[in-house]
């Protein structure tokens, strides 16, 4: 009896661990984003609250949390509420099995599961869902765009994306997340040719997964004004928001783990480590978002089956014949 | 204090310790959060929509008071920044897109012709007298044609005053 | 070439018409703008450059303005409406820039072309019925 | 089921949907209808007028000098130019020559004019393309040193009134002729800097390369001008061809297009803006001594007749048709607007194109609502 309970609420505390971190963390890359593209464009960002605005985030949330909640006539009510829960909760409930390393030998890392990545794989499909009945269920042309872009390519990216982790499971011989971190610990994956390809498909369909420019379409500002969540306010829109800069930093996460031997490195302490590679990838994605215009439709979905899903398969047979040898 | 005459048993009412505190702090908190983070609607009419362009861009950085974050969608911005001459055809737009924007909303009428009609105000047959000719409230009247772009920068930092200085949090 | 050569050309198809004096603008009767038009278009005026009306109170004024980019030259026609049948042959079909501009000298002068594809308001509400620049 | 009544049930439709008047890309208020098929636009109606500020009718109740400050408001990203085109008509109708200082001044105040105006036109037309604020605030931020260099010398930062009937308000302010070289100078490399962000891109290149193109004849049909009739390959521009002020003094090629389609024309406006740095460098180098301002008085009173005056603005020809009855303000003025003919030939651009194309053939063709409306 004691032992269940126990575990019950050992789980309780890593959960709210977890969900404060994915709260600060997404308000720190909202404050972050709003920075790096304010001195991109040479200018200085928020000033006003706190150092260098450092509370922007803060003041933007409680904001939201007081605008008034429109739902506009006409939506399909149950589609309209479920979507933004659709678009956070998988992508929080992906966070089970990031290692974040270790602090004095305890390990960061809810439960690591002895089959992660197909789990992270599977969970991280869902989110499209949320966009799509976001589109959906507005019952906006826009908002229907929007998530129809989204269906067609979060498809399309999944599989060169899926084909990029597989790559590296196979290279790692197991799909538990630990053990792929361990697998690195002499060289990182990403030192090795095939698998530097595998990195670089991987950060481009992890951009057009996240719906960062250039693969923004669904939500092609100067296009279909907001895309799926043009009808949304308040409280649904960030968790739209939230949605958006939790699943860059999952991607982020995963790419770090994958292919820059996570939470390994010298010096440092893990945690630190992990820290710092997930928000460099992160700041790259920025980076890229604030110089480079959009594809369009066609042109992303050419790309995905013409280029990155034949480049992708071609890199994994690669792979299969080194290991083979 | 009105109120609290008029209920019978107030004075058995015991009050919260602290109560007022926690409830002037978390309104100013409240207040301090919707000042701090206007997001204006993506909406030019006319040649002020440059100069608004302007006080975004790099060299005046409308961003720095957290008010950089123009919103396409009349859902999510918090403050219209009427800039330009309105005609009789967008009239109904405006209103439209005024009632599209969640409470609470904010008005600010940059320039002359959102003020009173500015230099179109006479002889003509297609331009509306300003911003509160069309029903919409006005927070803010910024004047000038165009403002400059420290004009409109004032015009927010009165805004952010004025929600500061507000009574009642609004819903 | 000259509006006086075109002048002359169109004279020919056209006898009604004159040569302003001041201006030296080509004046076709309302009958003969379609006419005209042909002409023009046979000698090489590719652009409508610009088209409008003026409201002399009396009558109406439209008021053509043709270049071409091969020669080099342009002319003035115009043709005069009597404001109790504002009605005259669209020239669409040789210009396309004529279908915007006739359109909104119907908005503004209530000038009705008769062959227009979409002879609707252009400028101001559909639902209007008065023509703001006439001055009647 | 059988097959027929499944293909009923799941037939796909065409359907409406409404860009504008607010809309991020429609450059103020135009309305777009689009009927869409998919992606894919089939049909496009395009509404103008909800910036009808009625001009034309404010004309005809306003002295000549009166009305000066209303063309500023036409194209606001070209006020300068359109200042000019007015001032001249005026002056073409009165027959007025202008002292050869304020010729000279002129010249530079417009094409400097037409930089920041294409500054602005290419920088916006890459953020409709989806580059979001950055390419636009590099082009502002440019755009600024030459705004600040107008605002020295009249007053104001983009309505700038400063063209007089006979010459201008005012003579330049001491060292502006320095800080219009220091501009030149400035700018120069700028451009390149611009080129090289976009230029090298292959999404930019991917996006806008044979998108939207209009052919010599239908440009010429469609009474299209300026530097969508020259990205077309019809190499007309009024500075060459129908020489006014003293642009037959300087030496400048006109840029002329291949395709006519969106990459063209958004080169055109490109090497424009180098030809016009070397027109201004020219003028402020021979820039004479003299009275530029107007001794005239404000009101007087043409003969009258009628003119037709129409100049180069930096997205086509601006014209100004003004009929005289003698007394000090227009009978009737006709405000022969550039984008108006522009913005006509979109939709037969965009018919079969994709939405985000549409956007793109859009912004390349750079309209100015203040002067669609007028």
């Amino acid at each position: 009896m004691i032992i269940p309970v126990l575990t019950l609420i050992i789980m309780l505390i890593v959960g709210a661990v977890v969900l404060g971190f994915i709260a600060v963390s997404a308000m720190f890359l909202i404050w972050w984003e709003r920075k790096v593209s304010a001195h991109i464009q040479t200018r200085y960002g928020p000033m006003r609250v706190g150092w260098h605005g450092a509370l922007q985030s803060v003041a933007d949330v409680i904001k939201l949390l007081l605008k008034e909640n429109i739902t506009p006539s006409g939506v399909d009510r149950l589609s309209w509420w479920l979507a933004p829960f659709f678009a956070v909760v998988p992508v929080v409930m992906v966070f089970v099995c990031i290692p974040f390393g270790n602090i004095f030998g305890i390990e960061l890392i809810a439960r690591d599961l002895n089959i992660g990545i197909l789990y992270i794989m599977a969970l991280t499909s869902i989110c499209v869902l949320g966009i799509f009945m976001a589109g959906w269920g507005s019952n906006n042309k826009y908002s229907l765009l929007g998530g129809m872009r989204s269906a067609a390519q979060i498809v399309s990216y999944e599989i060169p994306l899926v084909l990029a982790m597989v790559t590296a499971v196979m290279f790692a011989g197991s799909l538990s997340m630990q053990k792929i971190v361990e697998a690195q610990k002499g060289l990182w994956f990403v030192f090795q040719p095939n698998m530097a390809i595998a990195f670089a498909i991987f950060i481009i369909a992890g951009t057009a997964e996240v719906n960062r420019t250039p693969f923004d379409i669904p939500e092609a500002e100067s296009e279909l004004v907001a895309g799926f969540h043009t009808e949304y306010s308040g409280m649904k829109f960030a968790m739209f928001f939230l949605g958006e800069y939790t699943n860059m930093f999952v991607i982020s996460a995963l790419a770090a783990t994958l292919f820059l031997g996570g939470w390994s490195g010298p010096f440092l302490p893990p945690v630190i480590w992990f820290l710092i590679k997930t928000y460099g990838l992160v700041t790259f994605m920025m980076w890229i978002r604030w110089t480079l215009p959009r594809v369009r439709v066609d042109q992303l979905m050419g790309f995905a089956w013409k280029v990155l899903t034949p480049v992708s398969f071609a890199n994994l047979i690669v792979a299969g014949w080194i290991l083979m040898k | 204090m009105a109120v609290i005459e008029r209920i019978p048993a107030s004075g058995l009412i015991e009050k919260f310790p602290g109560g007022n505190l926690a409830l002037t702090t978390s309104e100013s908190v409240l207040k301090w959060s919707k000042a701090s983070s206007l997001w204006p609607l993506t909406f030019g009419l006319a040649c002020c929509a440059i100069e608004m362009i302007g006080t975004g861009a790099s060299r005046f950085d409308i961003d720095r008071f957290g008010a950089g974050v123009f919103r396409a969608s009349p859902r999510q911005c918090d403050v219209m920044i009427v800039a330009g001459t309105i005609c009789v055809k967008m009239g109904d737009c405006m209103k439209r897109l005024y009632a599209q924007m969640p409470e609470p909303k904010y008005v600010i009428a940059m320039g002359n012709c959102a003020v009173s009609g500015g230099i179109f105000c006479r002889d003509t047959y297609s331009v509306v007298k300003g911003t509160e000719a069309l029903g919409i409230p006005v927070d803010v009247l910024i004047p000038g044609c165009p403002p400059r772009p420290e004009n409109l920068l004032f015009g927010i930092m009165k805004l952010q005053e004025k929600i500061r200085k507000e009574k009642r949090v609004k819903r | 070439m000259s509006n006086g050569e075109a002048f002359g050309l169109i004279k020919l198809k056209i006898p009604d018409t004159s040569l302003e004096e001041k201006t030296r603008a080509i004046v076709v009767p309302r009958e003969g703008i379609l006419e005209a038009a042909r002409c023009l278009t046979g000698q090489g005026f590719d652009s409508l450059h610009n088209l409008t009306a003026v409201d002399n109170k009396d009558n109406v004024t439209l008021v053509y303005h043709f270049y071409s980019m091969k020669k080099r030259a342009g002319i003035v026609l115009k043709t005069q409406l009597l404001p109790d049948d504002l009605t005259v042959e669209s020239v669409e079909r040789f210009w396309r820039s004529a279908d915007w501009l006739e359109r909104e000298v119907y908005d503004l002068f209530g000038v009705k072309f008769l062959n227009h594809p979409n002879l609707k308001r252009i400028l101001n509400p559909e639902e209007w019925t008065i023509h703001p620049l006439r001055k009647t | 089921m059988d097959d027929t009544s499944l293909k009923e049930d799941i037939g796909t439709e065409e359907f409406w949907v409404n860009m504008g008047p607010q809309h991020p890309s429609t450059h103020g208020v135009l309305r777009l209808e689009l009927k869409l098929s998919g992606e894919t636009v089939v049909d496009g109606i395009v509404h103008i007028g909800y910036l009808h500020r009625s001009m034309e009718k404010i004309a005809e109740n306003r002295t000549y000098t009166q009305f000066i400050p209303f063309t500023d408001r036409l194209d606001y990203l070209a006020s300068m130019n359109n200042n000019l085109a007015y001032v001249l008509a005026v002056e073409k109708l009165m027959g007025i020559e202008v002292s050869d200082r304020a010729k000279y001044i002129r010249v530079i105040m417009a094409e400097l004019g037409r930089i920041a105006s294409h500054l602005f036109g290419i920088t916006t037309f890459v953020q409709d393309l989806g580059a979001f604020a950055t390419p636009l605030f590099y082009g502002m931020r440019e755009r600024e040193k030459i705004v600040e260099l107008f605002d020295d010398v009249c007053g104001q930062r983009l309505t700038y009134n400063y063209m007089r009937v006979g010459g201008v308000s005012r003579d330049l302010p001491n060292g502006a002729d320095g800080k219009i070289k220091g501009i030149i100078k400035y700018l120069r490399p700028k451009f390149d800097d611009l080129e090289a962000l976009f230029n090298s891109n292959p999404i930019f290149t991917a996006r806008t390369r044979g998108v939207g193109v209009l052919t010599a004849s239908k440009a010429v049909n469609y009474g299209v001008t300026g530097p969508n009739l020259r990205a077309s390959g019809v190499k007309w521009d009024l500075r060459k061809d129908e020489p006014y002020l003293c642009y037959d003094k300087f030496t400048f090629d006109i840029p002329v297009g291949n395709n006519g389609d969106a990459w063209d024309r958004y080169k055109v406006r490109m090497d424009e803006m180098r030809q016009s740095l070397r027109i201004a460098e020219q003028a402020v180098l021979g820039l004479p001594e003299g009275d530029p301002t107007v001794k005239a008085g404000r009101i007087f009173r043409p003969e009258p007749g009628e003119t037709y005056m129409r100049s180069e603005n930096p997205r086509g020809e601006l014209g100004f048709y003004i009929v005289s009855d003698g007394s000090p303000i227009p009978f009737r003025m006709k405000i022969r607007s550039p984008s108006f003919s522009n913005i006509a030939v979109l939709p037969d651009l965009i018919r079969g194109l994709k939405i985000a194309d549409a956007v793109c053939v859009l912004g390349s063709l750079d309209v100015v609502m203040g002067e669609i409306d007028r």
